[in-house]
């Protein structure tokens, strides 16, 4: 598959009061022509700064790039100007935010929300925009959608404004949409709903899709392949199926393991992963992990490991897989 | 929802629209007066008056602390008016720079021999400002307006025509016949006036604003006196335009009789109650005269303004009296010592040379220099040397007060004076010196004008400031207050003794004799009884360019501005 | 709509008439009346006034009397500047105060908003600390202070204006000047952290994410929002410019309605004060309600049956 | 696809089986993340202890408190006595401040104005928040007609002109300090009302409450155990804004020679006492003006940074 985005080596900082946050860690991942993406982690973990440096929507400062490229469609985005990417933001790259309720302008028509960016992008009249945006309405199945598109943002419900703000993020036919926790702030039954509507729309358009979760449960059922951040690292990436049935990092399977599941026993407990991710501030030199993984050893705290290659597609980036482990723990 | 917003945005307009129209109305009225500003008409004969070269431009800037309540002489009261209805009206007479009755309207006139009868002859040549002829009818028919009981509403001045026989009981409805009231008008020019009792000031008199003419047209019109369109007046100035707490403009007035002696071509007044704003304009330029009596100079800047502007700072002795008063019927003012005491424990120096600095005189009297005696001045005539300033005396005098009323300590004394920056200097200087000099720690409260003036008229107060103006220029105005029934005996004096002297004075035509009661109830005032504590005879001070000439400031600090001219200046 | 309207004129008629009761009885316990003066007026005539004024009637009769007279829209005649009507007084005095206060409106709200964005803008940069220093000694001069500094330097040092005088449109530099420096400050440190809120809204990240260049977001999306606060704020800023204008009319000498007010009560011109409170209620509780439309124009999510809190 | 493969163990030489021995939970040497542990109370704290400006401000705040209780003691002048022999003395050694129109001492009258005025501004602020608090209390917490009736009275209290009513209020009563207090506080309460009844109103159904409920606590233990600890932030923000508000109304009211009575003064009233001649003795304005405009600023931005330490939103 030809990668229309390709993250390479990313490290992103906040400068904050007593120092630099570094959220992001040397990231590296690549997303397919019409595949979907799944990005899985805690909040913290850098997923969502990882989204928006490619939209280049991080505010600087406090944030910096520190190093890295990001390759969309062959060309560095990072190195683009203010303007060029003006140009590549919704006309190539549409993005969804987590809170449908604050997202939207709230003193802007719903409609006009739709039409700005094709007025912009594609030069069209302000009639040609209007039939375009209820014409993305109804595909996003908004019902009654010309009165919709006169209606204000506070007059729809939560499910409604994120099927709204998908029609936003896709009315140029981007190839690329990122998707920061679409569902997070959702009841459950909507949640499934908005999936369903940016599936039908990945197929009708051939959209590539970036989705951030901390939700496993979301990624099963639409992503083709999930990357796991933790503390800034990406520490497990793999096909759906790789990572469900053969989660490789401790963490991976914490995620799972917190998951409740169809086949679960009544008896069988959930389980939480206890203690929180480290401080960024001065991340830790071993593996970010170490703190809270059941099976630490004393090198996770010494020397962050390297990725482990399981398949073309399955890497995680853990001590366990180390042949010395194995030792050890046969022994 | 889109209804809705057009409904609010409608709702909006007609609300914003019925405020600005409301101003829309009255913006009007107060373009009139900005306009006529710029044009400057005929300009004064610009022959030399006494080797001086008139300005081309004979207009004259002054400013009043506050509006003019009133345009209509009868309903006048205060010193706004009285220098507005200066300029506006003319009386029988005139009073001129050294305060001697000139003939106004009146040509001549002459008193019969008991002293009780006047008879004006009236000028043929006066007019109103619309040409009618001024005559003694207008003068019945103004001071009738001032007496009759149905008058609307009813004027407080009207006893200052008391003098005329019968008028009170008109006034007080005793009788009904206006015809029986003491003034009458002979024929067209002559107007004989009739006095209850023979009353030497009496001439003096009828140059006072309640005396004025009023033009027969107001009869049907209430609301004449509030809008120049409207006022007929017979003075040298006529009243051009009004913006309320903004502004006032007077014209020459070419139907005056006596036009050909009146320089100014306009006058043009600020209405600003800032002191301090009034001194600042006046240093800018844009005023030619500042301060007393329309408006004020800041206590604080006197000393200053004494020696930056040494030419055109002025400090007019006025015939009107700043003392304190002791409520005798309260304790422990009560005690003729104590008030004494008091009375002697001040500096009375200190305070108009340190506090006030305005070069008052120390008052040891109550009737100020200024007013007149049997043949000059009475102060001059009789001194006021009633008691002195002794510490020592004034702690004896303490100590046998409290014997006499059995204190061993004084009771809590109050001091209260009216909301003012100078009254509040006064009380804690004089506070202060009571505490030194006598030991006696005394409050000190201001209050706001009407809580306070109410306070000390129904004598709720033990010692209070307070000020007089005299009403006419004898000493009778400051005298006959203290009687047992006058309504402005605050103090409660209660003497049978000063009470006859005041009623001889009353009724005795002989000058001499007059003074001689006037001088002994002065001592009762103050050397017997001590009810009141004088201070100082004020002055009154202001700056006047040195090219305003021709101002007159009479014995009580009224101020006559149409006889002003300006000189030639840059 | 129309509903609300009736509803909202039903409480303003309601707080009307306590203010009007409020301030009848008030006025009347306070000692003395307009008629008192250094000379006492003669108990005879005393009596005379008292009646043709009504004051010998018990005072409920008075205040009932009054209230009839208001609700035939008669305010009296004025006790003090004689026989003139309270309603031609408030007229012709409010001209002057609704020039001055109108134009310090706008000032307030121009100036204000401006430094508030640029403060909000170049956070944590120079323009934002002096825009703030500025906004801050707005807060903390009062205003007859600035009132007598302005006067003095500008007018009598620099001779660049009148020191009295409302006439021309230079005469309204310097009051202007005092009565909006607090307005102005207020507005501009509302306007910056409303900014500064909606700058770091999602919306505007919606915004962005749509490629939308930096100036539509700043028109379209920014200011708009950002301004919003200060339409609340509007109400309480009318009735502070109209409370401010008594100082700056006394120490300008303008004839404006505050120094009006003042005087009548000075005067105990009952008439007068009534007059001028039934007006000033009805000038602050139609600024609300205008607020309270404007409000509803600019906030779709704001509606007429909902009151927005403080 | 192509991962990241290189060097798989590039420190693998160095490892050696110790190195993988398992870490018993008690030896992990783990994150203690502290923000989470303190309380929003001592969070907020930290923050404003964070924040220099703020901690500035309210230092010098403490100064001025400071200075207007001791300033008139370390002088040898008493703040009434008279000494007409020394008016309108410029600034030495023998006076700091130099002297008035009636020969006092500008230094210690200044303290004692700013004790007036602080006074005045402490105690119309806590009575607002008194009522305030009361009054919204009652509001927010029993909502629906209650809540109706009392707000519609307060709204229809506050359309009344505060000047005016502070007017007639001052004309009335016997001047005084307890009569401006009263005068700046009849009205002063209803914005403090409101902001108590918005937070009760939005506080009383969350969760914790309704749990608290749901067990059986009483009204009174809900309101001042629950709510009102959790709406302090927004009060205490407002009380400390309503100081300077009603220092300046005091000012403002000694413009129009309605504030305190003499010898007695205010901050405000001595800078008015000074306004006709400060072009000739500007150190009688300089020094009451300046202190009144640094109060006004202390308490200004203390109060924007309480409100940013307080206000979640900003958290980051």
């Amino acid at each position: 598959m030809e990668p229309i985005l390709q993250v390479k080596d990313l490290h992103v900082s906040f400068k904050v009061r007593g120092g630099e946050v570094k959220a992001v860690r040397g990231v590296n991942f690549e997303v397919g022509k019409g595949e979907t993406i799944a990005i899985v982690g805690e909040s913290g973990s850098g997923k969502s700064v990882t989204a928006q440096s490619i939209m280049r929507l991080i505010p600087s400062p406090p944030s910096l790039v520190k190093s890295g490229e990001i390759i969309f469609q062959g060309e560095n985005l990072l190195q683009k100007s203010n303007k060029q990417m003006e140009a590549i933001r919704g006309k190539d790259i549409g993005m969804i935010f987590q809170d449908p309720m604050t997202s939207l302008n709230p003193t802007i028509k719903v409609g006009h929300q739709i039409t700005e960016g094709l007025i912009k992008h594609q030069s069209l009249s302000r009639q040609e925009a209007k039939k375009r945006a209820i014409e993305m309405l109804k595909m996003v199945g908004i019902k009654n959608a010309e009165a919709r598109f006169n209606q204000y943002p506070h007059e729809f419900s939560g499910g409604m404004r994120q099927r709204v703000m998908i029609a936003i993020a896709l009315a140029c036919r981007p190839s690329l949409l990122i998707a920061d926790e679409p569902t997070t702030a959702l009841d459950v039954t909507i949640q499934a709903q908005i999936l369903d509507v940016m599936k039908d729309m990945q197929q009708k358009l051939g959209t590539s899709i970036i989705l951030i979760t901390h939700d496993l449960g979301v990624v099963a059922g639409m992503c083709d392949r999930v990357i796991v951040m933790y503390a800034g690292e990406v520490v497990e990436t793999g096909t759906k199926w790789e990572i469900f049935k053969n989660p490789s990092h401790p963490y991976t399977q914490g995620l799972l393991r917190s998951l409740p599941r169809i086949d679960q026993s009544k008896d069988e407990p959930l389980i939480p992963i206890n203690g929180t991710p480290p401080d960024l501030i001065k991340p830790p030199v071993g593996c970010p992990f170490a703190a809270r993984c059941e099976h630490a050893m004393k090198v996770c705290e010494r020397i962050d490991p390297d990725p482990t290659v399981f398949s073309d597609t399955h890497m995680a980036r853990c001590w366990l897989h180390h042949p010395m482990a194995q030792e050890v723990k046969s022994s | 929802m889109k209804k809705q917003r057009w409904l609010v945005l409608l709702t909006l307009v007609l609300a914003v629209g019925m405020v600005l129209s409301a101003c829309g109305s009255s913006n009007n009225s107060g373009n009139k007066g900005a306009s006529s500003s710029t044009d400057t008409s005929s300009s004064p004969s610009s022959s030399d008056a006494g080797g001086e070269k008139l300005a081309a431009d004979q207009t004259l800037r002054i400013n009043f602390a506050a509006d003019v309540p009133t345009f209509d002489p009868a309903q006048a009261q205060d010193n706004q008016a009285h220098t507005a209805l200066n300029l506006t009206y003319e009386g029988l007479v005139r009073v001129d720079a050294s305060n001697k009755e000139v003939p106004g309207v009146a040509e001549s006139w002459e008193p019969s021999a008991d002293g009780k009868t006047y008879t004006f002859h009236l000028r043929k040549d006066a007019k109103w400002s619309n040409g009618d002829p001024v005559t003694a009818h207008d003068f019945v028919y103004a001071w009738q307006r001032v007496l009759d009981p149905a008058t609307d509403p009813a004027p407080a001045y009207s006893y200052q025509l008391y003098y005329l026989e019968n008028a009170e009981a008109y006034n007080k409805k005793k009788i009904t016949d206006f015809s029986k009231v003491g003034v009458k008008a002979v024929d067209e020019y002559t107007l004989e006036v009739k006095l209850t009792n023979p009353t030497p000031y009496f001439v003096n008199l009828t140059s006072f604003y309640t005396y004025f003419p009023v033009h027969k047209s107001v009869k049907d019109n209430p609301k004449w006196a509030t809008d120049p369109s409207t006022m007929i007046t017979n003075g040298p100035f006529t009243l051009k335009s009004l913006v309320t707490g903004q502004s006032m403009e007077f014209d020459k007035n070419p139907n005056y009789w006596d036009n050909a002696d009146i320089k100014l071509n306009k006058i043009k007044a600020t209405v600003v109650n800032s002191s301090a704003t009034e001194v600042l304009s006046y240093q800018n330029g844009e005023l030619e005269r500042a301060g007393k009596p329309n408006g004020d100079i800041p206590a604080d800047q006197l000393p200053i303004l004494k020696d930056q502007y040494k030419d055109e700072f002025k400090l007019d002795p006025v015939a009107n009296i700043y003392y304190y008063e002791f409520n005798m019927k309260a304790k422990p003012f009560d005690n003729a010592k104590i008030r004494k005491a008091f009375s002697m424990a001040i500096s009375r120096d200190d305070i108009v040379n340190k506090v006030t600095m305005g070069g008052e005189a120390p008052a040891f009297g109550f009737i100020p220099p200024g007013i007149k005696g049997a043949e000059s001045n009475y102060r001059d005539e009789y001194k006021d040397d009633f008691f002195t300033e002794d510490v020592e005396q004034a702690k004896q005098l303490l100590q046998e007060g409290m014997q006499e009323a059995g204190y061993t300590t004084l009771p809590p004394i109050t001091l209260i004076y009216n909301t003012n920056d100078n009254h509040k200097k006064i009380a804690l200087a004089i506070v202060d010196m009571w505490k030194k000099n006598l030991g006696v720690d005394v409050t000190i409260q201001n209050q706001e004008w009407g809580v306070f003036i109410k306070n000390r008229q129904n004598g709720d107060y033990q010692v209070a400031r307070a000020g007089w103006v005299p009403d006419y220029n004898d000493p009778m105005t400051f005298i006959d207050m203290w009687t047992k029934n006058s309504g402005n005996n605050d103090i409660k004096l209660d003497n049978p003794e000063y009470d006859k002297l005041v009623a001889d004075a009353y009724t005795n035509s002989d000058s001499k004799a007059r003074m001689e009661a006037f001088y002994k109830a002065e001592k009762i005032l103050i050397q017997d009884e001590a009810g009141v504590m004088p201070i100082y005879y004020y002055t009154q001070a202001s700056l006047t360019k040195d090219y305003l000439k021709g101002v007159t400031i009479d014995y009580s600090g009224a101020v006559d501005y149409s006889r002003a001219y300006l000189t030639e200046h840059k | 709509m129309v509903r609300y309207i009736l509803n909202k004129l039903f409480y303003m008629l309601v707080s009307l008439f306590i203010l009007i009761s409020a301030t009848f009885f008030l006025m009347k316990a306070i000692p003395g009346d307009p008629f008192q003066s250094e000379k006492k007026v003669l108990p005879e005539i005393r009596a005379r006034l008292d009646e043709q004024y009504g004051f010998n009637k018990p005072l409920y009769e008075q205040y009932l009397k009054y209230l009839g007279n208001v609700i035939h829209g008669d305010l009296g005649i004025s006790m003090k500047h004689l026989n003139q009507e309270v309603s031609d007084l408030i007229l012709k005095t409010f001209s002057a105060s609704l020039r001055l206060g109108i134009v310090a409106i706008i000032v307030s709200i121009i100036v204000g908003v401006l430094l508030g964005m640029l403060a909000a803008l170049y956070h944590r940069k120079l323009i934002d600390n002096i825009a703030m220093v500025l906004a801050v000694l707005g807060i903390a001069v009062p205003s007859f202070v600035l009132a007598a500094l302005l006067q003095y330097f500008f007018a009598f040092k620099f001779h660049m204006f009148r020191v009295v005088g409302f006439e021309n449109p230079m005469d309204y530099v310097l009051p202007v000047a005092a009565l909006s420096a607090q307005p102005i400050a207020f507005i501009a440190r509302l306007t910056r952290s409303s900014m500064l809120e909606v700058l770091h809204a999602d919306y505007i990240k919606t915004a962005k994410a749509k490629g939308l260049n930096w100036v539509t977001i700043m028109f379209r999306h920014v200011v708009r929002n950002g301004i919003m606060p200060v339409i609340t704020y509007m109400g309480p800023m009318t009735a502070n410019i109209v409370t401010g204008s008594v100082v700056i009319e006394q120490v300008f000498g303008i004839g404006g309605i505050g120094k009006q007010f003042v005087e009548s009560i000075t005067n105990r011109d009952y008439t007068l004060i009534m007059g001028i409170t039934i007006f000033y209620g009805v000038l602050l509780m139609l600024a609300r309600f205008i607020t309270d439309l404007l409000y509803v124009i600019v906030d779709p999510r704001v509606k007429l049956s909902s009151r927005k809190e403080g | 696809m192509s991962l990241e493969s290189s060097a798989a163990a590039k420190q693998t030489a160095t490892l050696t089986p110790e190195d993988f021995s398992k870490i018993s939970p008690a030896d992990k040497n783990s994150e203690v993340i502290h923000r989470e542990s303190i309380s929003a109370w001592k969070d907020a704290w930290q923050r404003l202890l964070q924040n220099k400006v703020a901690m500035g401000a309210l230092v010098l705040l403490l100064l001025i408190v400071l200075a207007a209780i001791i300033g008139p003691r370390i002088s040898k002048y008493s703040y009434d006595t008279n000494d007409l022999l020394a008016t309108n003395q410029k600034p030495s050694a023998e006076h700091w401040f130099g002297t008035d129109d009636l020969g006092r001492d500008m230094f210690v009258r200044t303290w004692m104005g700013a004790r007036i005025s602080l006074i005045v501004g402490l105690s119309a602020a806590l009575i607002d928040l008194l009522i305030g608090v009361i009054y919204g209390g009652i509001m927010g917490y029993f909502g629906g007609r209650v809540d109706e009736i009392m707000n519609k009275f307060s709204e229809i209290l506050y359309a009344i002109p505060y000047l005016l009513v502070t007017i007639l209020l001052l004309v009335v009563f016997e001047p005084g300090l307890g009569t401006i207090i009263l005068a700046l506080t009849i009205t002063g309460w209803i914005n403090m009302s409101w902001i108590v009844r918005g937070e009760i109103m939005q506080l009383k159904n969350r969760e914790y409450v309704l749990a608290s409920r749901s067990l059986g606590a009483g009204s009174g233990r809900l309101l001042f155990r629950h709510l009102l600890p959790n709406a302090m932030g927004p009060i205490i923000v407002t009380l400390t804004l309503s100081v300077p508000n009603a220092i300046f109304s005091e000012a403002f009211l000694s413009f129009l020679g309605l504030g305190v009575q003499a010898p007695v003064a205010s901050l405000g009233s001595m800078v008015n006492d000074a306004l006709t001649g400060w072009m000739y003795y500007p150190w009688r304005m300089l020094f009451p003006a300046i202190l009144i405009s640094v109060t006004m600023l202390a308490f200004n931005i203390f109060g924007d940074g309480l409100r940013d330490a307080l206000d979640p939103k900003l958290k980051k």
